[in-house]
């Protein structure tokens, strides 16, 4: 590969790594909190792309346009789910909590598989083979636009975390649930609340993802590894490691393919997963929680 | 110790054990049978057996210990890939499979070791990722495995006489493995081992102050459970007498063995087993009006389980029985 | 309780015994209608619908009906095996299934040691017809069918020296790339770059800059449907430009989807395929209606070859005088039909038994239709050549 | 008087907190000691570095003479080490005889032998009638109980208990005082944190002060209890 190419490479993978990490912060957020890995990351992800798709096939909106009604359907979708199937087994085994997300992943993907078929789905908009040539090196538009949102969302969530009282209180909840009640947190809204949180994060990753690229039923599952492999590169629960986690993952991906091992590419994520487990669990990127 | 001399109460556990042992017998008894009242469904037979050796194996390590493990399709593919492998180069029938059950041990306990060193859903993270690598390894290393068109086993020498592709022959293999199967839960469900496993699974902490070691006795039964596996892999690949990366490092196969589990009963001895017949019946017998709906109905059934009955149908059977026949007035006759 | 779960799968089972040999001749489909194969298995099942239908309109077979006994293997090999099993003892004296390759293997094994004649459609391994098994028989094309259609028209364009190939990492994408890498060598060719990706999801764009380097003539492509849109989309935005574009493994650049999904970036492409209405076999149009009606949908070269395929069992069945299943296994071997999905006939060539010999279509997408343009007896068009820059492509819009 | 646990410079930092800050302190054999301290003092952070939970930053603790500093959890059980938790922690889904079985096991290897061992030590704790009732029926003071009785399964050495009163009503504790005390008679070094002071300063031979990480005194309960450091760490939380 020439040098254009590998720079051309590691910007792509830069941008699809900037969407990752945006899935993988909603995973290490609701870890970081309720201290649940959700199995269903992905699948989420995967409602939120058709929600997209078909409100373009039947109304012609622009997909980035849908992240209006998205994002609120995530957080009800989240919220329900949490109050609804996680809440009552909250204090059960682990186990029970990881298969409770296992059994939602596999009813969302096989409700979408029942509604849309298995048939996969893309969009066409005008901008979706688009690109802008910085010098040599060309992007594509639709990428851009993603990876841009993407910033935008992650900051707007910093804020939220910040500056807001439920942003402290999400903080505090995530370092110590017993102290954070004893301060009067109501823990119990603030996990409804997380969990709503990450699933809108996921769903619109979803959504920005849409235009670049096609949506089938089980898509889901290809994605929940992904938040695993950038949430355990980045340190379980930790917010600003799932940034790095995810933009890491993006290149190591971009330029394995481009280096010419193509067929291996999602084991090289996978790969670094395992390796980081055995030497440095708590993630490259420190422990710098929520 | 005067133990002789105090009367003791037996354990509950200890009745339970030997009623599971008594029906374990009767079941293998019946199911020896099987390929004379059923000679039209013995691809189903196989199937059924496999699947319940499978799913008890899984339950030594996912039911016994809690740690939920949602790759042990990798050992059914590792397992079967190395048997065949080693098949088609020749090698005598019996190194094949110590080969097999070797390659998956020492899988499992270098991947054990790496996770069961760390708390939380870590094992469980790792185990898809494991089976993933291993689906993508074989994909593409295409000189040792065929990669993704799979390896087919054709020709195979007869076994003391009686060929493996018979499907008779495989049923009665598949029963063994079965019983073998069956026979390290009923042990594990009577033994210092399988109490440890449950005290892990239970509360970690609390066990080490027990002087339980963690991390040695889950690595023990991960082992023990990846090697039946493997058996029940090897099988698998005659049975099918083709296989691919993606059929035997699926996924799927996985969440199957768990869900045969929980439907049954995670951490039971007869459990796993009766989830299996309940499940490939279910299949089987529906598969023609099921359809696209079976993966949804599995997922609602797991929601529906670990929401209402978290220990299985059985347990919720057992919980039942035990309603109507409260602690302390245990009748003996009631079993 | 577990006897009585035992008997109550006992009698599950039981259920299904076939009831005395009735006066339709009932044959055994196997196909996918749920799971990851569901849309493919509608196809296989609306071309052998059509075709039973067009043969008892005509009388059916040895004067009998026929009537398809169509089992579901959930797109999962246990299940094929099952409903492989289910069929034999209902005494059907051929089966036809299943659709994908990976089902389709143990089948093959299974029902040859049961001496079922199985007859395929849809699988593309190589390995079901090479070396094969005299029970079994395919009526699809095979891979090296593409990659001879695909070089007939690369070497009628004498510019032409380099090839790279991208396939999907599975069966059909590396018996592609063999046949490819093997017509390279015989006819002189230079292969300039080679990959395989996984399916799934996909940034083709690190490797589409890497073949991008080399500067291939023609770049030979497989995949299945949903990564050949995004594919192409990826070549337009990196501005990778071969002369050719040539889809060799007959899949997703075949299919209307391929259109819908690419947009101006699928102008051009070109891509072998197994069938297509346009064709000028006899009674293609009417064929397209029939399936279209019966599946109320765009049909797939699929239903197309399953279609075909029905018709081949009809025609031994006929020959054959009866059921028996070894006399039908020899006619198949006699059996020599033009059709509407084109010829069918079953024969041992280049190390492959039982194979129909048929060869591929070649189409290419221009003005937003599919136009089949090879081979010249059936064609509805002429082949666009050479495939404009994207540059170029992008001034003239 | 052998001495049965020694601790010598301990120290435990958490991030920049100094929760154990420098403790030495010895308990000898068949002694019953007493920690107490305000909330937040590291009574329950000292605990978890004696059973192996927590490594020490820095110092040793030796336990029969031995050094068994940073030995895990379950190695200074088997060293005779047992201890309860202040949360209590039985096996929810197991019965409580299975629950001391786990314990018992440790001594007894066969199935039936840890059986009789678990009924005696039940037995001991007045609780044989609950035994074949599931952990998580019991209620809180049972789980207390059952807690002690876990720990007893060990045939231990030392024992560390840690709150196994605070909770209990009045004859509760009546009666766990009295089943510490026969424990003790059987030989068993016991190490004892609790709140209420009245129990503590009744049952303990000697008692150790900590405060902020730090030992502030040791001594007599009588003598530690007019202490006026001591009075004044007490009368500056809200736990007195």
């Amino acid at each position: 590969m020439d040098l254009i190419g590998f720079v051309q490479t590691v910007a792509s993978g830069v941008l699809t790594g900037g969407v990752y990490a945006m899935v993988g912060i909603g995973l290490s957020l609701i870890f970081g909190v309720m201290r649940i890995v959700n199995f269903a990351h992905g699948e989420f992800m995967a409602v939120g792309m058709y929600i997209a798709f078909a409100l373009f096939r039947s109304f012609h909106l622009d997909p980035y346009l849908s992240l209006v009604v998205v994002a609120p359907a995530g957080f009800l979708l989240g919220a329900f789910v949490e109050r609804v199937l996680l809440a009552p087994i909250q204090n059960a085994a682990e186990h029970s909590l990881i298969l409770m997300t296992v059994g939602v992943g596999l009813i969302l993907s096989n409700s979408l598989l029942l509604i849309f078929g298995a048939h996969p789905e893309t969009i066409y908009t005008s901008y979706s083979t688009r690109t802008v040539a910085i010098g040599p090196v060309t992007l594509s538009v639709p990428l851009l636009v993603s990876f841009a949102l993407t910033v935008i969302v992650v900051a707007g969530l910093f804020l939220v975390l910040t500056r807001t009282d439920l942003g402290r209180a999400i903080r505090a909840a995530a370092q110590n649930r017993d102290a954070a009640e004893l301060q009067g947190v109501d823990t119990r809204f603030v996990q409804t609340a997380v969990f709503g949180i990450g699933i809108v994060l996921s769903m619109a990753a979803g959504v920005l993802l849409l235009p670049a690229l096609y949506v089938f039923p089980t898509v889901g599952g290809i994605f929940t590894l992904k938040a695993f492999v950038v949430t355990v590169l980045g340190g379980m629960g930790s917010i600003v490691g799932a940034i790095w986690g995810g933009l890491l993952l993006g290149i190591v991906e971009s330029v394995g393919a481009g280096l010419g091992a193509t067929g291996y590419r999602d084991a090289f994520g996978l790969i670094a997963f395992l390796l980081v487990l055995l030497v440095r669990p708590q993630g490259l990127f420190g422990s710098s929680h929520v | 110790m005067s133990e002789a001399a105090t009367p003791v109460l037996r354990s509950q556990r200890v009745q339970r054990r030997a009623r599971a042992a008594l029906g374990i017998c009767a079941a293998i008894a019946v199911l020896a049978f099987y390929p004379f009242i059923l000679p039209r469904a013995l691809n189903f037979g196989v199937s059924l057996v496999l699947f319940a050796a499978l799913a008890t194996a899984w339950d030594l390590i996912g039911g016994w210990a809690g740690q939920l493990s949602l790759g042990h399709a990798a050992f059914v593919g590792l397992g079967a890939y190395t048997f065949t492998l080693l098949q088609r180069a020749q090698v005598p029938m019996w190194l094949a499979l110590l080969a097999a059950v070797a390659a998956c041990v020492l899988l499992a306990a270098v991947w054990g070791f790496i996770t069961f060193r760390l708390r939380g859903a870590y094992f469980a993270l790792a185990s898809i990722a494991v089976a993933e690598v291993l689906r993508i390894v074989s994909n593409n290393w295409s000189s040792l495995t065929g990669g993704p068109e799979g390896v087919s086993l054709q020709d195979l020498p007869p076994l003391f006489g009686l060929d493996l592709y018979d499907r008779r022959v495989e049923f009665y293999l598949g029963l063994a493995l079965l019983f073998v199967a069956l026979m390290s839960a009923l042990y594990v469900a009577g033994s210092r081992a399988g109490f440890y496993l449950e005290a892990i699974r239970e509360d970690q902490d609390s066990a080490m102050a027990l002087g339980v070691n963690p991390l040695r006795v889950k690595l023990v039964a991960f082992c023990a459970s990846a090697a039946l596996t493997s058996l029940g892999g090897c099988l698998y690949g005659i049975y099918l007498s083709f296989f691919e990366p993606q059929g035997v490092y699926a996924l799927d196969l996985s969440i199957q063995l768990v869900l045969m589990s929980i439907v049954g009963g995670m951490g039971t001895i007869t459990g796993p087993a009766l989830g299996a017949l309940v499940l490939l019946a279910f299949q089987e017998g529906f598969r023609n009006l099921l359809q696209q709906r079976s993966l949804l109905i599995y997922g609602i059934v797991i929601v529906l389980v670990v929401r209402y009955a978290p220990d299985g149908l059985s347990g919720r059977v057992l919980r039942l029985y035990r309603r109507l026949w409260p602690w302390p007035s245990r009748s003996p006759s009631a079993s | 309780m577990r006897l009585r779960l035992f008997a109550i799968a006992a009698l599950l089972l039981c259920a299904s015994r076939p009831a005395s040999p009735a006066d339709p001749i009932r044959l055994g489909v196997i196909t996918s209608r749920s799971g990851s194969f569901a849309t493919f298995g509608a196809m296989e099942v609306a071309g052998y619908n059509v075709a039973a239908a067009e043969i008892n309109e005509k009388g059916g077979v040895l004067g009998r009906p026929i009537e398809l006994l169509i089992e579901d293997d959930a797109s999962n090999q246990n299940a094929g095996l099952a409903a492989a099993e289910k069929l034999a003892g209902q005494n059907v004296p051929v089966i036809l299934g299943a659709f994908a390759s990976s089902i389709t293997k143990p089948l093959a094994g299974y029902l040859s040691r049961l001496k079922v004649p199985l007859v395929n459609t849809n699988s593309a391994d190589t390995s079901i017809t090479k070396p094969g098994s005299p029970y079994v028989f395919r009526v699809g094309q095979t891979t090296d069918a593409y990659a001879d259609a695909s070089f007939d028209l690369i070497k009628s364009f004498p510019d032409l020296k380099t090839v790279a190939v991208l396939v999907s990492n599975d069966a059909l994408g590396h018996s592609t790339e063999a046949s490819v890498r093997e017509k390279c060598k015989k006819l002189g060719y230079e292969i300039v770059g080679a990959q395989a990706y996984d399916r799934g999801l996909t940034d083709f764009r690190p490797t589409l800059n890497g073949f991008k380097s080399a500067h291939p003539d023609v770049v030979a492509l497989s995949s299945y449907e949903e990564d050949a849109a995004t594919l192409l989309r990826q070549a337009k935005e990196v501005s990778l430009s071969p002369k050719m574009f040539i889809a060799v493994g007959a899949t997703g650049y075949a299919l209307p989807q391929f259109i819908t999904g690419a947009g101006d970036a699928a102008e051009y492409v070109f891509s072998a395929s197994p069938w297509r209405p346009e064709a000028k076999f006899p009674g293609a149009q009417d064929l397209y209606k029939r399936l279209v009606k019966e599946l109320n949908a765009e049909p797939s070269h699929h239903a197309a070859k399953s279609y075909g395929g029905l018709l081949a069992v009809a025609e031994a069945i006929k020959k054959a005088g009866s059921t028996d299943r070894e006399a039908i296994r020899k006619a198949l071997r006699e059996v020599k039909l033009m059709t509407a999905f084109g010829p069918v006939s079953f024969e041992d060539k280049n190390g492959f038994k039982n194979q129909n010999p048929a060869p591929s279509l070649l189409i290419q997408v221009q003005k937003g239709k599919f136009v089949v343009v090879w081979p010249k007896e059936v064609a509805s068009g002429k082949p666009a050549y050479p495939t404009p820059p994207w540059e170029k492509r992008r001034e003239s819009n | 008087m052998a001495v049965a646990l020694s601790v010598r410079q301990l120290r435990r930092d958490f991030g920049g907190v100094r929760a154990v800050d420098g403790v030495d302190f010895d308990v000898g054999q068949g002694e019953i000691v007493g920690l107490i301290g305000p909330n937040g003092a590291g009574k329950t952070t000292l605990f978890n570095l004696v059973s192996g939970y927590l490594r020490p930053t820095r110092g040793t603790i030796s336990l029969f003479g031995e050094d068994v500093t940073g030995l895990s959890p379950f190695r200074l059980a088997r060293r005779g080490v047992s201890r309860t938790f202040q949360v209590v922690r039985p096996f929810p889904r197991l019965t409580v005889l299975e629950n001391v079985m786990v314990g018992a096991f440790l001594r007894e290897r066969a199935l039936r032998s840890a059986e009789g061992e678990a009924m005696r030590v039940l037995a001991l704790l007045g609780m044989e009638r609950r035994a074949h009732e599931p952990a998580s029926a019991l209620t809180q003071a049972a789980r207390k109980r059952l807690e002690i009785a876990k720990a007893l399964s060990l045939r231990p050495r030392l024992l560390l208990l840690d709150e196994v009163v605070s909770g209990l009503n009045e004859s509760e504790v009546a009666a766990t005082i009295e089943i510490i005390r026969r424990v003790r008679e059987g030989g068993v070094t016991i190490v004892i944190v609790e709140h209420i002071l009245k129990v503590i300063m009744g049952l303990s031979d000697r008692v150790v002060v900590l405060d902020h990480g730090k030992k502030i005194a040791e001594g007599l309960p009588v003598t530690v209890a007019q202490d006026p450091q001591v009075v004044a760490a007490y009368l500056g939380s809200d736990d007195a």
